[in-house]
């Protein structure tokens, strides 16, 4: 049996469903049709009155799972994709991010964003905003690359105290294959080395992991050896593995297909230049999509976001000084 | 024990009781007191930031706060101060948000109106208008979700706030899941320094209801007796599993905005109107006229209030202020995720 | 031509004449060609992302397109290929858009339904439901502004959308500013899978116009002789000065939600109801009875449609793809404020 | 005559009434109030039809801007709070900011924000939320930080063809005076040298320039001579006059009253470790306000965000290097 990302998701969800009676989905067409992209797929059927579908009120959906979450519950909110999460921005970074800091009572809701570019997704459809969610306190957000991480981290998530971001990629949804569901992984908040290498490191996270690992390929047969720094958690940032690698390769590219302004790759490098300073051998990069609306065709498309290829070239230049 | 009358009467008929009356006017006065205090401190520059009382809507928000069990959820705003200590919230944790004790509940964390006590179902307020709306019907909906019945949850908005999407997506919320919902509506002729011509086109807010699919209830906001009865009504109702109820009651703020305000604009043609007229005056006046009560009873009772309102604020006064270092700057619960940001 | 009948005849009462159902006709059976054909390409795998069709829809779309004149506002959704033409989007600008042509009003950065070309009154729709209707006010608002009176500004939602916070605030406001706005609801009985039962509780979505303080008016969205009646007399009542107008079709979506989806998850009991009904099919009907037209005609127009659709579709083929080194990668309009952001 | 900050951005609009026809004002209370902060003090009465009260209905607020903006209207959107302007987020990074891009139809509005801490102001009329504007593309965002240039930089946004979200500090709006307004001044896109020095390079904006000014006069009287960089505007950024600075000083700090994670001091620290590495001779530092709500009570105020004190002690550990 094999599973892709989205099996996972599914799983996960199936499986917090199963052991968690305070868990609960609630999003627009979750229920018996089983979610756009079929996250929630026979759950509703699974888990009578538990997967329900809301209306199309963002907004709502958000103030409803906090209540519920002060009530002891554990609300799973799916956003139909997360360029519409900006509707319930809100209520997110306002209502669900200050609770705890204000009252001492714990938010435990997990917000679920289909995200990130896909070809003919155009501008509303293929968003990577992470960034936004970041950088208001009292929110973390998550970014798994892997079916195994899509497993595992959401049912960490759901398991957390804390509001969650979890960002799913959705170009990676089918496309990406696992044997079978982790029955260990590492804990949110730690990276992973996603290939190990000597020459240069990049740090990425979500779906630009793939394309840094194919980047790395290619430069192998040059001789270079990239090692791959996989954030998994853009909020908590691990800090000391992005140091660790730096230090081992003493040049970092970081890759984000997000905009440029701001966002991880400036907050990673700002770390590492500010800590990690003496580690570095030559002048950190970004490697950021373009800053426009994510373009609809796949020519513009393709040239808006980093590519292995994109990669490869910025990474070449970076080996070169 | 006004709940004991309450809940021997789903359908509120006895709300205008002797013995209930009193106890929201006792309220009504203690709000009045306090904001008044309020009002003083921050004239006196002993707060920081803005004070916002809720004079003129006291006979609506006690209503809701004596309708309410504890077991209740209730969501009030900026002008509830009745209505918080009817539902049992003390002058003294009133105080300490105020001034910003740590020993509040809100720990000088948020201040003046934005507090509560999440777990007891009393809702702290954020300041983004109708957003509060959604998470009462969401401890609504948990409570269903455990099979827990008969629970009621109130949310207070304003007129202006009719104009939010927050308000729109929440009540709608509310009606397809028919959760408990009480929305009590104070229509109070402003929003800030914004008159209802300028914020609604509809003859009566009242009228909204309809297009919800809910039912709705009209009062005179400045007639205690009747805001006890028909917020008495919409809670049973809700209670009874009759879906959201709202509540709309005209009456006039009669006070600024905040005390930074004084609302020279205010209409005086509204003034001298019966909307102008002061709830708690009235309501005095109908006690006495009852003869529930005497001046001497009410002479003594704002001796005991203005005592325990002089108190709370001289003990306040006395607590400590919350320490910058002993304080835990972590704005998450999960203390091993939480990023510790060194200052340079 | 059309317009000469709109306008000599304010009130609308001469919109189902002969010419203007025709002519209607006309374009029902060119969205619903125009539809098949992006059906049938998806297919093939020559369209990028989603495709949405208007089945089912024609009949209201195409009375909004004929009831408004060139010089008025438009912002359609994802079911209004009827209305666009109508109101006069051509058949290449619709396939240049879907196949993402750099000759298109979108230049291959947007598209399929999201295309329009602003400064002709044709608002692109962003994706987030209900955001449109705020805009279509902007311009009556800014049109007042400059005394250009007379205009109408025509927005369309569905019957999913009508929960957004959107929907409500800018209703309100068109109310509160009374603006020439004429909100068409297509109550299409479902949002994507969600039937209305879970996406408002009102007995039907006319009775929100009352909260609003705006005239509604219902229609059966299937019958075009209706639909041209009842929208072209609410656009009349609009530009006449009556202030928004509420117009709720009630039909049924012909289709999946987009082409990837088979909806099996629709009603039979629906599918058989008179809301199932295809539109196209009644209008033929009824022109033939009429004998307003008749078979050979229609028979020609088809012709006619098909080859103008499938000519289209050729030249656009023909046409470039947008190149991403010529592409002019900046957001802003301001160049001397444009950040190139060199890559490493 | 001396004016404040406020007034100055009341003279701005008064002005940019008088000069262009095509501009008007909407928001909550800017109409016979004068607005929450009276940046709109009799306007409405100078100018009929031109000032008007809105609803509280921040996404129909911006909707209608982008409409009247489209029909070539200059929109003056007053928020009565940036806190608020999160309700309206969706319409201004969506629909706004994607318009020119999407339809080559410019989108001439100015979005004022009255944001940044004051005493007592609590988690929801405080916050500093540049970033998130900043980050999507489509958007000019600004920062004016004296009298000058809150009118400067209004009178020249309202005149700009794009969407521009002009952050005014409540905090300088009655605190700071100017003598008369300005006959010329800086470009928006133009940093400015606050202060001229050689040892450190301090970049900054908005209200922390003034903390920053004071830091340096306390430096100054230990002999170090510090250097300051009021960015005016943080997007775009003025990275040329940044890079001067440090290549100046050899060090660079960057201080921000907004939350730490990303956002302008990660943006510029970024940016220097890329293009000017060479420039520094000391790990560039940053300073932000604590990653938390912004709290009521002025004790724990004035420790999240950052104060002359705090700057002055980062400023002296940095010079020690
Ligand atoms: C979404 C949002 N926009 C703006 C504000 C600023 N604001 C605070 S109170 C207020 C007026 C509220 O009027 P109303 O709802 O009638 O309540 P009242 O003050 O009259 O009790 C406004 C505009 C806010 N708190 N939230
Ligand atoms: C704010 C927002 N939330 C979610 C979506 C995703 N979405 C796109 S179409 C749709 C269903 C719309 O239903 P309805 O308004 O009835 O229009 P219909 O498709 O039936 O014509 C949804 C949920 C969206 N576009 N915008
Ligand atoms: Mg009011
Ligand atoms: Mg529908």
């Amino acid at each position: 049996m094999s599973l892709t990302y989205i099996d996972a998701i599914r799983e996960a969800q199936a499986q917090a469903l199963r052991d968690d009676p305070r868990v609960f989905i609630y999003g627009q067409d979750v229920g018996a049709f089983g979610g756009a992209f079929k996250a929630t797929k026979n759950l509703a059927k699974e888990f009578p009155g538990r997967v329900l579908d809301s209306p199309i009120s963002e907004d709502a959906m958000i103030g409803l799972a906090v209540g519920a979450a002060i009530e002891g519950l554990r609300p799973i909110i799916e956003m139909q994709f997360a360029d519409f999460s900006t509707v319930g921005f809100n209520q997110i970074v306002n209502q669900a991010a200050t609770l705890f800091w204000r009252t001492n009572v714990p938010c435990p809701i997990v917000v679920r964003l289909p995200f990130g570019g896909t070809s003919g997704g155009g501008p509303f459809h293929s968003q990577c905003i992470e960034t936004i969610y970041a950088h208001y306190p009292g929110l973390i957000v998550l970014t798994p690359a892997t079916v195994e991480d899509a497993y595992s981290m959401l049912l960490e998530a759901v398991a957390l105290d804390d509001p969650v971001i979890f960002c799913e990629h959705k170009f990676l949804y089918r496309h990406l294959k696992a044997e079978k569901l982790p029955s260990e992984a590492l804990p949110i908040g730690k990276a992973r080395i996603a290939r190990e290498g000597r020459d240069l490191t990049i740090v990425t996270y979500s779906a630009m992991v793939h394309e840094a690992l194919e980047a790395a390929t290619e430069l192998s047969a040059e001789g270079w050896e990239i090692e791959i720094v996989d954030l998994r958690s853009v909020k908590p940032l691990d800090t000391d593995t992005v140091m660790a690698s730096v230090s081992r390769t003493g040049k970092l590219l970081c890759v984000g297909e997000s905009w440029p302004w701001g966002g991880v790759t400036a907050e990673i490098i700002a770390r590492v230049a500010s800590e990690g300073y003496g580690l570095l051998d030559a002048p950190p990069q970004r490697l950021n999509a373009k800053d426009t609306p994510v373009p609809y065709h796949p020519n513009l498309w393709t040239a808006h976001r980093p590519t292995a290829r994109a990669v490869a070239t910025a990474a070449r230049k970076l080996l070169r000084t | 024990m006004l709940q004991t009358v309450l809940d021997a009467n789903p359908a509120g008929e006895t709300l205008i009781a002797r013995d209930t009356t009193l106890a929201a006017y006792r309220f009504m006065l203690l709000a009045r007191v306090l904001d008044d205090k309020f009002a003083a401190l921050w004239r006196a520059g002993k707060i920081h930031g803005g004070v916002f009382l809720g004079r003129g809507q006291e006979a609506l928000s006690a209503s809701i706060g004596v309708s309410l069990k504890k077991t209740d959820v209730f969501a009030p705003l900026i002008r509830d101060a009745a209505g918080r200590l009817a539902f049992g919230e003390t002058v003294l944790d009133a105080v300490r948000t105020y001034m910003g004790s740590s020993l509040g509940p809100m720990r000088g964390r948020d201040g003046n109106v934005h507090r509560g006590k999440p777990q007891e179902g009393y809702l702290p307020m954020i300041s983004h208008l109708g957003a509060m709306i959604s998470v009462v019907n969401g401890v609504l909906f948990a409570r269903r979700f455990k099979k827990i019945s008969g629970t009621v949850g109130a949310a207070c908005i304003g007129d202006g706030a009719t104009s939010t999407g927050s308000f729109h997506e929440a009540l709608n919320q509310a009606a397809v899941e028919k959760l408990p919902l009480v929305l009590i509506v104070a229509d109070n002729q402003y929003a800030y320094s914004t008159p209802t011509s300028l914020q609604f086109a509809c003859e009566n807010l009242a009228d909204k209801a309809i297009g919800y699919g809910v039912e709705s209830h009209s009062v005179d906001g400045t007639d205690l007796s009747a805001c006890l009865k028909i917020v008495g009504n919409a809670v049973a109702k809700a209670r009874a599993g009759g879906g959201p109820q709202v509540v709309v009651a005209k009456l006039l703020r009669l006070c600024g905005h905040g005390e930074h305000d004084d609302s020279s604009y205010v209409d005086p043609k509204l003034k001298n109107s019966p909307l102008g007229n002061d709830c708690l005056k009235i309501a005095e006046e109908f006690l006495l006229r009852q003869k529930w009560t005497d001046t001497a009873t009410l002479a003594t009772w704002r001796g005991e209030i203005v005592r325990e309102i002089e108190e709370a604020v001289a003990q306040v006064q006395r607590e400590p202020a919350p320490d910058p270092f002993a304080e835990n700057w972590s704005a998450i619960s999960s203390e091993h995720l939480d990023e510790t940001h060194e200052e340079p």
